[in-house]
């Protein structure tokens, strides 16, 4: 069972950091610091507002009160579920879950579908000595975009000598967003039928692809007492040590976008950007808007299934222009929702987004 | 058992093309074809049946499931009861059907679209389509089947005779359920969810000046105009006409798209329409991966080279 | 006004590669998740609106194995007061099997209806005809493709049928009757986890199928399970402009949206 | 109460601590006063205004100070703590740590010029780090002690051998860290402060530096000369303007326009002395100007230095030939004093045979020749004879002359020649064949013109008296080789005929005897000195020389008695241990090279080879400087050397002291949160946020800039203060409230508006905390001067187009506001002192849940501890009013303690 996160709607002295860290305030109704407000004299809620809510979390980490508006948003959304007020995509994704335990209810019978753009195989967890699992994650398990980068990981770790398993069609979406959609018993539900899954091929250390599986696993599991990491800090880790050198040259301008449950949530700033330096010829850019104070693209919170009715300019278009201006060539990020929500408008002004494992493995 | 009888498929006068495929299947099954109709100006190829049972009564009357039964009943009480009792599998169609079905207790077999003469085997769709079941009655009786549209339509044969004409001069009106009108769909804006086909144009459009061209050509080739999420993004079409998961999910006999690249977003809320036509100047483009039909080439070329063709 | 909806837990192939085993005898659906029908999840929302506009109450009924009872508690968790499993250890393919056995259940457990609620048809088979028989052999009226209840007065009801071309009827039906519910008609709530564990609360009433099979027998069979006609990828068109445009004017007569 | 024999410790010297002194003072009871820093003042001495009545703080507070040092009854100890207390009946037994201060107290005069001096560079805490201050300073003009202190963290990690094993004694670690830390121009003057031939040092000084630097026990020596080339490269000369310097007078002579003249009559004119230069060549410069080849040292360079000596006002006359247009009597008899530096000019002779031919000549008449630009290739086949700079120097010229093949023939081996390393290397690189162990015993020729020369194997002996083997010939091991040209460079010898009337005392081989230590020869007035005392020698030598003259003659115009340099210290290198220490701590990183032309292209005509470093590579090869490596200073002696009074002393120890007490006022005051952990306001990434403090420093008219608004160079137009960062904030651990920042930060906007007219004013605000008298108008006014007030802490801060782009919700309309300025002021709020945990913890004090110290509600000034009393911010936030209050309030308390001491 999770913990309930107490949030603390009524120590809010009402200071406004946090919508003034909102990546949504101001361009559409969302207004968290108002919510709260409301929260805490009961007041009515529109339904369609708490559903703006990226979860990018900028406002918990800046709250001085520690309220946790974020967390108060889910709560405000977990009521709304119960009461089965919910916009239809998000509860297409949840049926979706619930059927096939990943949101775009793909077949969980090719949940390892990805592996076969492998040339060697990837042995199921159990039969590894270190039970060091590869989270794949639902969106890089079934979306043809995002497919490569489990199967670039495993090269990448393949490379640095680094043994590994992977649960296959026994993998549960980790539900990091189902929490944050307000579906709490779907949440525990995934959260049990993972978790049995670790305790039964004895996993002991777990390497995720996506910083949402990352969070959820780290910060949302329980103490489960396996040790859990993203991707870009074991292959910082190995570039650091020399078990992976990069050989080829990439020399093109590369801005690196923080995602926020990288960043600014679990403050992993530095690795990315080690393993980006590492490699030869490619030009580090930064944008003015980086690491703590990185622009939210908005894919997270469930707006990755459901997009809001506001036309305003979306921060991933933001984010492209500020990169364009830098004359950077290519985005690497570090997150496939930041990859799939970037990519759109990267394309229309002529850029590239790539997961840094894509640039890796380019240079391998 | 010596004929087939067809309950034709009409509907405010018209006598539909998917009767076609009653026919068809009718031809197959290789026994005389007699054919029910509301009596009334439907234009009709008499020689395809070898008799036109003529009801005397309104088309809503006969359109009635719960009338059905006496009309069967007095063809039944003319000729005996017939070997297949073919349907269209339509609204009406589907619906008088099953009713009839249960009425007499006769097996049905609905959306058929194959038949194996050789085994007298029907061919239904199971899963959506993903599989499909060859079915037979059990026992010799009646057998009542509705028909894919589109499916028997090659089979039909003109007969070399128009065909005998029949009537049925009173129809017994069940009270259970009486006809009030006809709705047209409220069309405060079009649902694009509804519509049979989708002309859909995405960031390839260029610029919204081109937007007023591609609504033309939805005119002439009488398709509802949609479009992906930058075009709605940019209020060049309205909200209620974007095909996506932060839009609509669509699934029209067929979906044309033009200069849509098919983000995964968009892909998800089009990818079980019957038939996907993509137009792109890029051949690398992931729509093609999901397209049954695809052209590389400009779009502002494709489209008005349809809209000549189309007009000529 | 007493609603009983029929709600039928189907096996969710949409995304799943099928595959026939023992030579067509059998569809192996044994790694498919299974869900609730879609078009029955319709019929349940707007049963319960309209009980929860003009009271009355909701009973879902299954007929299907123990795991059935997943779609009962969803049914209740939308807020249907009872759940009702005919438990049967088969898969009845034939809607006349399948609506005998209703029959005889209603009939001898006297389950009292205003009435009956089935969804157009079912995701698996696709029939579409339990609704119709059902009504034919209790000799009820009958509407199917329904996608609007405009009012619900004692002793009739008004409803909207859908047809084809954006066409619709509105029909006049005396209650008791038996509609078929069309999807769309509707936007189904979410049934949260939570709900549905708190419906687990809620007691659903078990009944064996053997004792309402006289005189549902099937009256067809599957001869063999066949895959469909393979289709391959985009059909790229090819030539020069006129003769791709022309083959594209082509699909769309074939396809019939086009004249 | 009479005169009583009470003592009483003030901890902290802020203005809790000064009220509170005072007080105690005047009633009698001697008060030890202990500061931390180097001066008292506290927080509020930072202030520029106080609240709200805007009175100046410093014209507030000073006298306060003033009064401190002044009181009898006060002992002021300044960088000075309390280490441990017992109690001691009553009282108490403090042990106190005086830290060193590096600054004799009673010695220094405060004059200032030991920091003007000085090389390092630090932020000034004073300031907030918005101004400089040196490593030896000041804090501000009203410091109280006002005396210099030493800001020194660490030992310095080398013992500076570069220094003592420089002639000169150059300053090297001094301006290394000027161009580490990108001060060029200081650098350049800190290197001109002792010679007044950068430019010529920093291209062919043979560098003794660089041979004892301990930089090279660790990996590479560093590129000592190639950075003083580089400073000299990156100023320009020709713009600086020579110190007005107070004429004395007296008239001097120097007779040699060479290194070591030129060198005496620059320091002599520095003195106010008219000096007069005479020189028998046509220009001045002597050996650098006729015997350096162009691409070593370029004449240009020269004459500039040599432009900069006559602006300073000396007389060089060139072309008088002692002996004809003039005689050294005259010059004598017109002069004061007299230097003599005429050098070695003369070509030595290789005494063999055939040495008269036509193609056999000089070296040193070579390089003259060359030099006064003639550029005749001197043969196809040339022989230079000799292993010294000159041979080189000729090798390496005829080359560039076009010579076919140029030989060095030396009797000795390469590691025997006298010729710096890297010449010989450069000589090699440029195709210059050196026969080793050989010498020319004869020279044919035909019609006069030298055709062969006949060499002998030589093998080395025994050493000699100059410690090198001595080259023994081998008999019968003779050679020929065909050559067209015999360059021969030797050595050279004084020319001092013209000297003789003197009656110069003279020594072995023509040279002038002198006293080593002044540079006075046997006659009164009359001083020598470089090649003409030593024979031929090194540039920096001569210019030693001639420094040293001029020393010796200012001091005999003065009538002072002639004092020798203090004995120059031996270069000391690093212990084992040393080494092994540094070894861990300093990163290891090879010598920067300096880039050179290439050889090619550089064989073909004079241009510099040395091309100098670009200034990236000079801060990273500089920053290489272990001095450098310290935080603080770096002891480079530069204080010493200007301190007039003698006050520095770097071997200065902390000390530690026991001493009895009565009773204990702590007013160790508060420390002011720093926001870099928010880093959603930039402070510290984003150029433009500042903390309040800050900005009341750049406010003040004690600040860095005399009270004008400026930052980055420009005057701000538009402000926002963000007001409550850290305070009621339980994430950084502080749920109280400040109490200061809502005024203090209505204070800065009305000093904005008061400065800048046209200024926008934004305050984010929570609620605004205006209590008592005068506060709540002063917020209202603040309103009214046009501070936009806007309810709403801002979200974050990012970099905008044209400025800083503060996101908030103007909470009143629930509007997204995004508001770009100039500067964002953080009023960030106030925490306990940092030291407070040890204080409480020697004397036993309980803490409050914020770590304040915790005082008894009705008598705000009790601890827990009897006779500990506490007043100010260590107890709680409190406002300047407050502070004095409750400094007053704590010393009457102690009061009331002592004399319950004494009656009992």
């Amino acid at each position: 069972m999770l913990e309930q996160l107490a949030t603390r709607v009524t120590t809010c002295i009402q200071c406004g950091r946090c919508t003034g860290s909102c990546p949504e305030s101001g361009k559409t109704p969302f207004n968290v610091r108002m919510l709260v407000r409301k929260k805490q004299f009961r007041s009515v809620i529109d339904e369609a507002v708490p559903w703006y809510c990226t979860s990018c979390g900028a406002c918990t980490i800046r709250c001085p009160r520690d309220v946790k508006p974020s967390e108060v948003i889910i709560e405000l959304r977990s009521k709304m579920v119960e009461d089965g007020d919910i916009p239809v995509a998000l509860q297409k994704a949840l049926e979706n879950t619930f059927v096939q335990k990943n949101p775009w209810g793909k077949s969980r019978n090719k949940r390892a579908a990805w592996m076969e753009k492998l040339d060697f195989e990837i042995p199921h967890v159990s039969e590894t000595e270190s039970k060091r699992l590869l989270f794949v994650c639902c969106i890089q398990a079934y979306d043809p975009r995002c497919m490569v980068i489990p199967a670039n990981v495993a090269k990448i770790l393949k490379a640095g000598g680094m043994e590994f398993g992977i649960l296959g069609e026994e993998e549960a979406c980790c539900g990091n967003e189902i929490r944050r959609i307000g579906e709490s018993g779907l949440f525990e539900e995934l959260q049990e039928e993972n978790l049995a899954a670790f305790k039964e091929h004895g996993v002991k250390e777990i390497v995720t692809l996506s910083p949402h599986c990352m969070n959820v696993l780290k910060k949302e599991y329980g103490d489960t007492g396996i040790k859990i990491s993203h991707y870009t800090e074991i292959v910082a880790e190995m570039i650091a040590n020399g078990a992976i050198t990069p050989r080829g040259s990439y020399g093109k301008k590369v801005i690196y976008h923080d995602p926020c449950f990288l960043g600014k949530q679990n403050g992993i700033f530095d690795e990315p950007r080690a393993i980006l330096t590492s490699v030869k010829d490619l030009e580090l850019l930064e944008f003015s808007r980086s690491r703590e104070v990185s622009l939210c693209c908005e894919g997270g919170g469930g707006r990755m299934f459901f997009e809001v009715e506001a036309t305003y300019q979306r921060n991933a278009e933001v984010r492209i222009l500020d990169a364009a201006e830098k004359e950077a060539e290519v985005i690497a990020t570090a997150c496939p929702f930041c990859v799939m929500t970037l990519e759109d408008p990267a394309t229309e002004k002529g850029l590239v987004v790539r997961e840094i494992s894509e640039i890796l493995t380019e240079v391998l | 058992m010596s004929y087939t009888l067809i309950v034709a498929d009409v509907r405010q006068g018209v006598f539909g093309e998917a009767n076609l495929d009653s026919l068809g299947i009718a031809s197959l099954l290789g026994k005389e074809v007699y054919l029910v109709v509301p009596e009334g100006a439907y234009e009709m190829n008499e020689k395809m049946a070898d008799a036109v049972v003529k009801v005397k009564a309104a088309e809503e009357v006969f359109l009635n499931p719960l009338n059905m039964g006496n009309i069967l009943e007095q063809v039944f009480g003319a000729h005996g009861k017939p070997g297949h009792l073919v349907f269209c599998h339509s609204s009406s169609g589907a619906e008088s059907a099953a009713y009839a079905a249960g009425l007499f207790g006769f097996p049905v077999i609905t959306d058929v679209s194959g038949y194996d003469r050789e085994r007298g085997v029907f061919l239904k769709s199971y899963y959506s389509d993903k599989i499909f079941g060859e079915f037979k009655a059990a026992g010799d009786g009646p057998c009542v089947i509705t028909v894919r549209s589109g499916s028997f339509r090659e089979s039909v044969l003109e007969k070399s005779f128009t065909a005998r004409v029949e009537a049925i001069e009173n129809v017994e009106i069940a009270a259970g359920r009486t006809f009030i009108e006809y709705v047209e769909e409220e069309k405060s804006d079009i649902d694009i969810t509804k519509a049979e086909f989708l002309l859909s144009v995405g960031r390839g459009v260029g610029n919204q000046d081109e937007i007023p061209s591609y609504e033309e050509l939805a005119g002439t080739l009488k398709a509802v105009l949609s479009g992906s999420r930058p075009v709605i993004d940019k209020l060049w079409l309205p909200k209620a006409r974007q095909v996506g998961t932060s839009g609509k999910t669509v699934k029209p006999k067929v979906y044309l798209a033009m200069g849509i690249s098919g983000a995964f977003q968009h892909i998800a809320g089009m990818k079980d329409s019957d038939c996907i036509i993509a137009v792109n100047k890029d051949a690398e483009a992931p729509i093609f991966q999901y397209a049954h039909y695809g052209i590389v080439a400009d779009i502002h070329k494709v489209r008005d080279k349809l809209k000549e063709i189309a007009k000529a | 006004m007493n609603i009983l909806v029929f709600t039928k837990r189907v096996a969710a192939t949409q995304e799943e590669e099928l595959r026939i085993l023992d030579e067509g005898k059998t569809v192996d659906l044994s790694k498919v998740p299974f869900k609730v029908n879609d078009w029955d999840n319709y019929a349940i929302e707007e049963a319960v609106r309209i009980v929860e506009k003009s009271g009355g109450a909701v009973t879902a009924v299954s007929i299907g194995d123990a795991e059935s009872d997943e779609v009962l508690r969803r049914a209740i968790a939308m807020g249907a007061k009872d759940g009702l499993l005919i438990e049967t250890g088969d898969a009845l393919h034939d809607p006349a099997a399948r609506s005998g056995m209703i029959r005889n259940f209603i009939q001898k457990e006297n389950v009292p209806f205003d009435v009956i609620f089935t969804g157009v048809q079912s995701e698996d088979d696709q029939f579409g005809c339990v609704g119709g028989i059902l009504a034919a052999i209790l000799k009820l009226p009958y509407s199917s493709m329904v996608v609007g209840i405009d009012s619900v007065e004692a002793g009739h009801m008004v409803v909207r049928r859908e047809l084809e071309g954006g066409l619709q009827e509105r029909v006049k039906i005396s209650t008791p009757c038996v509609l078929s519910i069309q999807s769309g008609i509707n936007e189904p709530r979410y049934v949260s986890i939570m709900g549905i564990r708190k419906a687990s609360k809620v007691e659903r009433k078990v009944f064996k199928a053997g004792g309402y099979s006289e005189g549902a027998d099937a009256k067809i069979e599957v001869v063999k399970w066949t895959y469909p006609p393979k289709k391959g990828g985009a059909m790229m068109l090819s030539g020069e402009l006129d003769d791709m445009c022309g083959q594209l004017l082509g699909i769309l007569k074939e396809k019939g949206v086009y004249q | 109460m009479e005169e009583s024999e009470r003592n009483v410790l003030v901890v902290g010297g802020g203005i809790g601590g000064i009220t509170a002194g005072l007080e105690l003072a005047s009633c009698g009871v001697r008060v030890t006063m202990l500061e931390e820093g180097p001066s008292i003042g506290g927080r509020m001495i930072q202030l520029d205004k106080t609240f709200p009545t805007l009175d100046c703080s410093t014209c507030t507070l000073s006298p306060k100070m003033v009064e401190v040092a002044l009181q009898p009854r006060i002992e002021l100890l300044s960088w000075a703590k309390p280490m441990a207390v017992k109690k001691k009946g009553a009282g108490f037994t403090v042990t106190i740590l005086k830290k060193a201060r590096h600054v004799d107290m009673k010695k220094c005069t405060a004059c200032g010029s030991c920091s003007e001096g000085c090389p390092v560079v630090m932020k000034s805490e004073f300031n907030m780090g918005t101004g400089p201050r040196k490593a030896i300073y000041i804090p501000f003009p009203q410091a109280i002690p006002n005396k210099a202190s030493i800001d020194k963290r660490g030992e310095r990690p080398c013992k500076a051998a570069c220094m003592d094993a420089c002639p000169i004694g150059t300053n090297v670690p001094g301006y290394l860290k000027h161009i580490s830390e990108g001060r060029f121009a200081d650098a350049y003057m800190l290197i001109r402060a002792t010679n007044p031939f950068p430019s010529v040092c920093g291209r062919v000084c043979y560098a003794p530096c660089e041979r004892v630097c301990n930089r090279g026990q660790l990996d590479e020596p560093l590129a000592i000369r190639d950075l003083k080339r580089f400073a000299v490269d990156s100023f320009d000369l020709a713009s600086l303007e020579p110190p007005q310097v107070q004429k004395t007078g007296r008239r001097t002579a120097v007779v040699g326009a060479g290194p070591a003249g030129l060198a005496c009559a620059y320091d002599l004119a520095m003195e106010g002395h008219d000096v007069t230069v005479y020189e028998a060549l046509p220009e001045p410069g002597g050996m650098l100007r006729y015997a350096i080849p162009e691409y070593r040292l370029p004449k240009e360079e020269l004459k500039k230095e040599i432009d900069h000596i006559r602006k300073l006002g000396v007389d060089i006359r060139c072309g008088v030939e002692i002996g004809k247009q003039t005689s050294i009597e005259e010059i004598k008899g017109r002069h004061e004093a007299v230097f003599v530096a005429t050098g070695a000019p003369k070509g030595l002779p290789l005494g063999v045979e055939g040495e008269a031919l036509a193609g056999v000549m000089d070296g040193i008449r070579f390089l003259r020749g060359i030099n006064d630009g003639e550029h005749a290739s001197p043969g196809r086949q040339v022989a230079v004879i000799g292993g010294g700079n000159t041979a080189v120097d000729c090798a390496r010229t005829a080359k560039r002359l076009g010579s076919e093949s140029v030989t060095l023939v030396y009797r000795r081996t390469r590691d025997e020649m006298p010729a710096a390393e890297e010449e010989v290397e450069a000589l090699l690189h440029e195709g210059v064949e050196i026969e080793m162990l050989a010498a020319p015993v004869r020279f044919h020729g035909e019609g006069g013109k030298v055709t062969k020369m006949e060499c002998i194997r030589m093998e080395l002996g025994e050493p000699d008296e100059s410690g090198r083997r001595r080259p023994v010939a081998k008999a019968g091991s003779e050679f020929t080789v065909s050559v067209d040209c015999v360059i021969c460079a030797l050595g050279q010898a004084t020319q001092t005929s013209f000297l003789d009337a003197l009656g110069l005392a003279m020594g072995k081989g023509g040279t002038i005897t002198i006293d080593p230590a002044t540079g006075a020869t046997n006659l009164e007035g009359v001083f020598a000195g470089g090649d003409v005392v030593t024979g031929p020698a090194y540039v920096v030598d001569a210019i030693a020389a001639g420094k040293r003259a001029a020393r010796s003659i200012s001091a005999s115009l003065k009538g002072e008695a002639i004092s020798g340099e203090a004995g120059r210290k031996i270069p000391q290198k690093l212990s084992d241990e040393e080494l092994a220490g540094l070894t861990g701590r300093v990163q290891k990183a090879a010598r920067t090279a300096m880039p050179e032309e290439p050889v090619d292209k550089r064989v073909t005509d004079f241009r510099e080879v040395a091309l100098g470093y670009s200034p990236e590579d000079a801060a990273a090869e500089a920053a290489r400087c272990l001095a450098g490596q310290i935080e603080g200073c770096i002891q480079c002696g530069e204080c010493e050397r200007r301190c007039e009074v003698g006050a520095i002393d770097y071997a200065m120890q902390d000390e530690i002291v026991d001493m009895d007490f009565d009773g204990i006022v702590l007013a160790p005051g508060f420390d002011l949160y720093d926001p870099t952990e928010k880093k959603e306001f930039g402070y510290g990434t984003l150029n433009g946020v500042i903390t309040g403090i800050e900005f009341e420093r750049i406010c003040s008219v004690t600040g860095p800039t005399g009270g004008d608004i400026i930052m980055n160079g420009k005057v701000p137009k538009r402000f926002y203060f963000i007001q409550c960062v850290g305070s009621r904030d339980r994430q950084s651990g502080a749920r109280f409230c400040s109490r200061v920042c809502c005024m203090y930060t209505a204070k800065h906007a009305s000093i904005v508006k008061d400065r800048i007219r046209d200024a926008e004013i934004y305050i984010s605000y929570i609620d605004v905390r205006a209590y008592g008298k005068g506060y709540e108008e002063f917020y209202k006014s603040t309103q009214e001067n046009g501070a936009v007030y806007i309810r709403g802490i801002p979200g974050e801060v990012t970099q905008g187009e044209n400025g800083l782009l503060v996101r908030v919700e103007d909470m009143l309309s629930a509007d997204i506001c995004e508001i770009e300025v100039d500067v964002v002021i953080l009023a960030t709020g106030v925490r306990p002192h940092k030291g407070i945990g040890d204080l409480c913890e020697m004397m036993s004090l309980d803490r409050d849940e914020y770590g304040f110290i915790k005082v008894n509600a009705v008598e705000p000034s009790k601890t827990n501890v009897d006779g500990i009393f506490v007043c100010g911010m260590a107890s709680g936030p409190k406002d300047v009013p407050d502070t004095v209050a409750s400094g007053g309030e704590a010393a009457s308390r102690c009061m009331e303690y002592i004399a319950k001491d004494i009656s009992s």
